[in-house]
């Protein structure tokens, strides 16, 4: 029977696979399935190494990104940190072997994760050109730099060194990785130039230089010197950990007591919510992890969800910030003058698998980005920019189950992409992002984190569906305003025309058309100075009294065109007017100029009320409880009850 | 040269112009937000007079109010308007809308910004005052109707004299051209020796029917109305059958904008309701083209486009459609789904009209 | 009836007519693909005539030919059309172009499937012939203009007997209307006391002019061309202008369409270039509203629309307006980026146009 | 110095991931990132393991799947199969580590390929609900089956067998494996039925049995016994081999001589061509691998290009071939009624990576597809159907860079997704399909395989383009034909008429315009009957005599019906007649009838023509010079050099 021996010839064939091998055979699943994005890949997996390194070692990143052609789809890459090196010992195995790293077994945000990222560009180089990587690594106590060129064995997914020597280098500390690849250097969508520039959008306290194959080299500096503080390490949180991955947990814990194990190897467990589990599972606190059966394991796994367990902590993750992104997004936007930017949304952290994580959305909308086309997406995971595959991004497909039309943006059936002048930056930071491939390009749309995005949107849509709000408020009032000012007056003169009569008074009918106080700032600039003039009328129909508060730029502000002088102007630039009693349909004017600051430096104050019910005011905000008003200027100056007020606000 | 009647009308106008202004006076002296209120003007809003046999506004209003930009300016449009109706009385002018429109570019803050506006300020003025806007010294843009037949009339021509015209001979072939206003101030109708007036949708049947001398022949005074009638046809219409008692019938295409017209005769248009004494004439009857005479003749036909058929259904839910003729009629043209021009009967040689079908469709009316 | 002139008129379209049957009839007999050729009838394909001064076809052809089922259907079309004049000639009739369209429902195959192909083979007929389309008794559904002015006409009507009018004494407020044919067997012109005649765009001016009297204070004849003007009131002008000797002044709104307007009546549209000798009056002059008006007396004005704007530029690529003035003209009005209305000027008041526009724009023009 | 110690504390983390870990924490990229997609995937995984080993087995392939639902959202699911079993002591390795298998070191057409997926789904399933997999095993030669319960511990990437056991089993042999899975089970797009829908469709040969969790039992009948061959096993093709891989290869290599490495260890090279490629490179033949440094390599990579290599051996591929094809479209288009089946295309075998593999399209168009919407794509990779991810797919990508403008699509500037009444089917074949990630849902963008598939497309958009143009010009003969039918005869009545002469003949303008032969055939479908009647109209100037040929189909023949009787009636159905002479704008009329088919069961018959130079015929085509022509109908009765013919030819 020939078949017999199937199955064992079969059997014979069967054996174990090195993931080196696996990856040489599967090089684009790394990324590396174009020429064109293999270059870029490489020089993504350099510098989220290189920025990891030295945001943990707590240095200010100073990168260099080289790159040279030396034949026809061959170039030379190098890829130079100040990060803290590493030492000797260890130099072959991180960069010759795929699968080993420092950062997989711990909890922490960081860019890289699997150690896969630069081990496989090494790998990559190898394949196309045969020739080893250059590693040089220097730690601050070394004096001269440690040098070694290497291959990787793939059968056996280990390093092949082919020389070491020592170098001197002039960096104090730092890593340099040289590698030759076969590659196709772009320019535009989707090239190095293009990542870097996202880099350095959000990473700002970056100094990147980029020496491109030919052309001028590139610096992009360091706008700020504040570094994010160094990822902080976690245990996984107890939320969206799989119950097979409790019980093995369990199984391979050092600890002998249930809730020992469980208060030590998850991150928010207090003993109080370990006994809590315990009971709510009925399983007893003492028991040993390492006899933990199936079903109790299912027990606390329900429990896990039934006990209050705090939200994951925040220090483990990085944001980029409000600040930030708005930053950030200015400088993408450059001169398209956008007519809003909606202050950026960051979520608290939430847990996926166990992981915390978070999602950040900035939004850009109007003035002359084009608006006949999708909006624009910009994506980026622990603060590295995502350049390809947007279609299967976590990110996109939150944004395409956004019902969009009711934030006021374009968007057929109000599912898919929506189409407006706007642009939408996304960011997901985590202890460890999904991407849907090794070659990270994509967020993969885990159910948590699409939900957490839209979250994310949502909040972002409506801060930009309140700003088209206020936009349409501010047009019915000053509708209104048209009314009263224009409108009454002739109408009052002509029909004293036609009948024959004197003008009659028309107070009383502007008040009941009206009915508010309205502030009105007009912003002109010229001769390099902010001439900024705030006029309140009061278009109600009994006189008021009302103060009136700003925070001055100091620095900018020039105190002689202060008028009227502020009743107080405290240090911090907080400014407070005590108004004067204002008679119905009239006005009192404060005006003031600023010095020194751009076109755009100054363009609209905030400006706040205090001493009239804040309904009636237009223009400006209830003062905040934190101002620390002072006792002179108390609310109450306004006669409660006032008989015409009232009967104004019922016909009103 | 304005007649004693004349004036008297003419100081009526002033006086209710003026009261509107000194309305919105007293609403500003009284600390109140000027407002004017005015029939809806939808079809919702239109009954039967039962007296009259005509279709007016019902009770629905609605208020133009200060508390809008858009409703201050209307009324403070509303005063500029009047003063400017007066200042025309007074000098003894008239003008077009479109020259009312761009008179207003000199009222500054005050100017129209679409003819839109102004026309519809022109009819909301008629509501208020009960007036005609010919008596507002406006007229509209269109032409009047080309009149054709055994009937004679006596104009008061611009420079005030009295001119007689036969219709049929005392004209060239084009017919005589009634003037924008057809008052009996400034046209007289002296004397007709005719059964029935014809009116007649377009030109080129106005003009078979002239070349063909329908008119001789079956003593009929035929009436271009040029489309969608304009105010005066529709008023000389109705002065052609009250005051000589000729029966009206209407000869259109056979589609739902059409029908329309035919409403327009003899129901009242729905923008004008407030005038439609003044301008319908309930007797007129529906000649043709009707959707039976589409199978009945078998009429090269046209389908019905989306837009048609739409009209075709609000017209099944507009009152004055609501009889027994309408509905079925309307129906049938759903069901068939075609609609056919007048000039479709010259499928059938160019005297088919005037030797068969009209002489037809009269007898069924039980004129002829 | 018909006079002597006239029927031998008739017996040369009879002729010519005939002619064309033939040439079908020897291609097939000949064995070859019945064909006809005409000119081009495109902007590029018109060439002024130094002799006349109007701007008729050039030499470029396009060929019909039965090749095609296209060209096939529409000489045979051509054969039925030609055969359907003969009799309308024989039996003294007339008929529309929408009518013919109907009439050619009873062709069953030789049907015409739109409006449009039954107008373009009208025209057809007449390049090919060298006959006016009123000679094969084909009339559109425009209607003529209106025309107020002390002129006299004697008009042959329909039971052929002449009337005289003068179109100021003896018409209503409307004016006189031309007839469709205004060849000199239909329309003699008597006599005419006035400097020079005004062709007026809309109706509205029309009547502006009419109540100032304009006509009888600068002695000009006003003809109210109703837009695009009909091939009747293009003739008539050019009659005034030939046999009467009347300089005609055009007065139209100041945007590429009336630009159009005033080509057609001074040099002859493209598509009846073939018969701009009896249409187009060369020393027509463009009095208003020009692009420099809008500036000058600071008018009212909309935007251009992509569609005006593309209008102008064609203009500027159209032979017609090649001379310094329309180029000037063009140029500016794309420049400022505005359009203008006639009526437009009743920004000043009503009485602006007669009494400081037309007589500054006339004197300008050296008449007045 | 703290800074001292940094570099050293983080070696001391440094440290090796297993692979098992690595899934583990990366399950998204193996396709399980939603319940939805994991239970799918699953499936997906058994079923491609399944279908594999029966192919490789030789047997006609039995499958079960079977799911049903344990808890709200836990599933538990069994695939089964026919094929060769396992023998016992590879049962654990096979199915409890990741990276093991037996046809990844083997080139061969598989779907699967890593080692990676059924051990994969084991793996989800024991994290998601901590319970054992069952896998039962049962080779030809065993009398019972051998079951195992097992999980797979992690951290070594290694079996953990719970339990081993022997059952009776009705199978002759097979394997079944049953796990326990977090999932949810879902209807219609992107469902399990539509998965095994799509894999039915190409895989005509299995029967499939499906039990859902709830509802009836569905069974995907096989429709063909004709197995495809197993998939053979290749050695890598020179071209696109790696030089850094042919460097290893060379290094691990059992030879001694160059040359002889060259032979063995590639395919499609010959002694010949290896001794050629040693001296297009100027190395020694006779030198020794293990010794070939760089520069020797990559002379040798470059000569690969420069001497002529055979294409890869199309036997290691098995395509679904244009019979297949077309009949998995037409089950898919079902009642849509299209216009037109473009014959499939399937290109030759290429090379990506030393990698064979082959691209196959299909197009339908028209009828009642809807045109308003962008083309719907069916995309497979080695016979199994892609449902997530087409945005990222090499095939979709193919697709949006084609311009199917010029092939009558609509398509916004001639790239992105076409708009139009049509589906198109993409298949590519290989034997390592580049997958985008283990997940398996997209074919990465290789470059040479996109350009394949856009060769494939461009070849069935011309098809789809001709027949467009055919029917352009039958629209076009249709209208000479009215012109010579209806046209000319009333023009010359009416010009008869208006001159008053007798009606012109016409038949030498009929001529003129038409000038061909005008067969016309037209079938009515009534009472059961197909009747059949062929009109060969002479619409030449002169009189002309032609054979007419057709094949019918005999079974459904009422040869009674035949009208004339054929000249020659063969038993394969063919038919011919020898037609008399015809003169000019005459015509012959052939009729017959068929029984017994179904409405759709003939449409339009071919006919050929003979006798006549075939540009002169419209409806018809030339006949194949394989129909074996019997001398009584030979070519030549239309005489050569007819004054008349040529006349009307110059002026035609």
């Amino acid at each position: 029977m020939p078949r017999q021996s199937f199955a064992e010839r079969l059997a014979a064939k069967q054996r174990e696979i090195s993931v080196s091998e696996f990856f040489e055979r599967n090089k684009h699943i790394l990324g590396f399935d174009s020429a064109t994005k293999a270059l870029l890949t490489s020089v993504k997996e350099g510098v989220d190494n290189a920025l990891d390194a030295c945001q943990e070692y707590g240095v200010l990143p100073d990168l260099l990104v080289q790159i040279d052609r030396v034949d026809r789809d061959e170039y030379h890459l190098v890829v130079e940190d100040n990060g803290p090196g590493i030492v000797k010992r260890q130099v072959p195995k991180v960069f010759g072997r795929l699968l080993y790293g420092s950062r997989f077994h711990t909890w922490s945000q960081t860019r890289g994760q699997q150690g896969l990222g630069i081990s496989g560009a090494i790998l990559y180089g190898q394949i196309t050109t045969g020739k080893p990587a250059v590693v040089r690594s220097k730690t601050a106590q070394d004096d001269v730099a440690y040098q070694i060129e290497l291959l990787i064995d793939t059968k056996r997914n280990r390093p092949q060194v082919l020389k070491r020597d020592f170098q001197v280098w002039d960096r104090e500390h730092g890593t340099r990785v040289e590698t030759h690849l076969r590659g196709r250097f772009i320019n535009g969508r989707q090239s190095v130039m293009e990542y870097l520039r996202a880099t350095a959008i959000v990473n700002p306290y970056a100094r990147i230089v980029f020496q491109p194959p030919d052309g001028a080299r590139r610096t992009f500096d360091r706008v700020s010197s504040e570094l994010p503080r160094p990822p902080v390490e976690v245990k996984p949180h107890p939320y969206g950990v799989e119950l097979g991955t409790l019980l093995q947990m369990a199984k391979e814990s050092s600890h002998r007591r249930l809730t020992a194990f469980l208060q030590s190897d998850f991150s928010r467990i207090s003993s109080r919510v370990a006994k809590e589990i315990c009971r709510e599972a009925e399983v007893p606190p003492e028991s040993h992890p390492k006899n933990l059966n199936l079903s109790r394991a299912k027990r606390i796994h329900v429990a896990f969800r039934r006990v209050k367990i705090m939200a994951p902590p925040t220090d483990c993750l990085s944001p980029i910030g409000q600040r930030l992104i708005r930053t950030g997004l200015r400088n993408v936007v450059g001169s398209l003058r956008p007519e809003f930017y909606a202050p950026p949304v960051t979520r608290p952290p939430a847990v996926y698998g166990g992981h915390p994580f978070q999602a950040e959305v900035g939004i850009v909308y109007g003035g002359e980005l084009p608006g006949d086309r999708p909006v624009e997406i910009l994506r980026y995971a622990n603060r590295a920019p995502l350049l390809y595959q947007q279609g299967a991004c976590a990110t996109a497909q939150a944004i395409e189950s956004v019902d969009w039309r009711r934030y006021g943006l374009e968007q057929r059936g109000g599912r898919g992409m929506p189409y407006g002048p706007a642009i939408i930056l996304v960011h997901v930071c985590a202890t460890r992002v999904p991407f849907t491939s090794e070659a990270k390009e994509a967020i993969s749309p885990i159910p948590e984190i699409v939900a957490e995005i839209v979250r994310a949107l949502q909040e972002s849509g409506r801060r930009l569906r309140s700003h088209m709000n206020k936009k349409a408020r501010r047009a019915k009032t000053s509708e209104k305003f048209e009314i009263v000012r224009s409108v009454l007056p002739l109408m009052a003169e002509k029909s004293a025309k036609i009948t024959g009569r004197p003008p009659p008074d028309i107070t009383r009918t502007i008040a009941k058309i009206m009915n508010v106080i309205w502030i009105d700032e007009r912003v002109v600039f010229e001769d390099g100075r902010h001439r900024v003039r705030v006029q309140v009328y009061n278009y109600t129909s009994a006189r008021k009294r009302l103060a009136l508060h700003a925070v001055l730029p100091l620095d900018a502000l020039d105190e002689a065109t202060v008028q009227p002088a502020p009743t107080q102007l405290r240090a911090d630039g907080k400014a407070s007017w005590k108004l004067p009693w204002i008679p119905p349909t009239e006005k009192v004017v404060i005006a003031f100029e600023l010095v020194g600051l751009g076109r755009r430096g100054y363009e609209e104050g905030d400006l706040f009320v205090s001493g009239v019910p804040t309904t009636q005011v237009v223009g400006a905000e209830p003062l905040p409880g934190d101002w620390d008003l002072e006792a002179t200027l108390s609310e109450g100056d306004d006669l409660p009850g006032d008989p015409l007020a009232e009967e104004v606000a019922e016909s009103g | 040269m304005a007649s004693q009647s004349q004036r008297a009308r003419q100081r009526a106008v002033v006086r209710s112009l003026r009261g509107l202004a000194e309305k919105v006076y007293e609403h500003l002296e009284h600390g109140r937000i000027p407002e004017m209120s005015i029939p809806l003007r939808t079809k919702s809003n239109i009954r039967l007079n039962a007296r009259t046999g005509v279709w007016t506004y019902g009770k629905a209003k609605g208020t133009r109010s200060a508390k809008t930009l858009k409703g201050a300016k209307m009324l403070l449009r509303t005063l500029y308007v009047l003063d400017f109706i007066r200042d025309m009385i007074q000098e003894g002018k008239s003008s077009t809308l479109r020259e009312l429109y761009y008179i207003s570019e000199g009222w500054e803050y005050a100017g129209f910004s679409t003819q839109d506006e102004s026309n519809l300020l022109a009819e909301d003025l008629e509501i208020l005052t009960g007036s005609l806007r010919e008596d507002f010294r406006l007229r509209p843009e269109e032409d009047g109707a080309r009149v054709m037949g055994n009937l004679t009339v006596e104009e008061l021509n611009r420079r005030g004299e009295p001119k007689r015209f036969n219709c049929r001979d005392d004209v060239g072939d084009s017919g005589y051209g009634i003037p924008h206003n057809v008052e009996a101030e400034k046209l007289k109708l002296i004397d007709c020796d005719a059964d029935f007036a014809l009116a007649i949708e377009t030109g080129g049947m106005f003009d078979r029917l002239v070349e063909n001398r329908f008119d001789e022949d079956m003593r009929a005074l035929l009436v271009h109305i040029k489309g969608q009638p304009a105010r005066a046809t529709r008023r000389f219409l109705k002065r052609l059958n009250e005051e000589l008692g000729l029966d009206v019938l209407t000869f259109v295409d056979g589609d739902p904008w059409s029908f329309r017209i035919f409403a327009s005769i003899a129901y009242g248009a729905i923008k004008t309701a407030h005038i439609s004494e003044y301008l319908a004439t309930p007797t007129a009857s529906f000649l043709g083209i009707t959707a039976s005479d589409i199978l009945n003749y078998d009429l090269p036909a046209a389908d019905l486009t989306p837009q048609d058929a739409k009209a075709l259904r609000d017209i099944q839910s507009d009152p004055r459609f609501g009889d027994r003729f309408w509905r079925d009629e309307v129906e049938l043209m759903l069901e068939v789904g075609k609609k056919a021009e007048q000039q479709a009967l010259a499928k059938y040689g160019l005297d088919y009209v005037t030797d068969v079908y009209l002489p037809e469709k009269i007898a069924q009316l039980g004129l002829g």
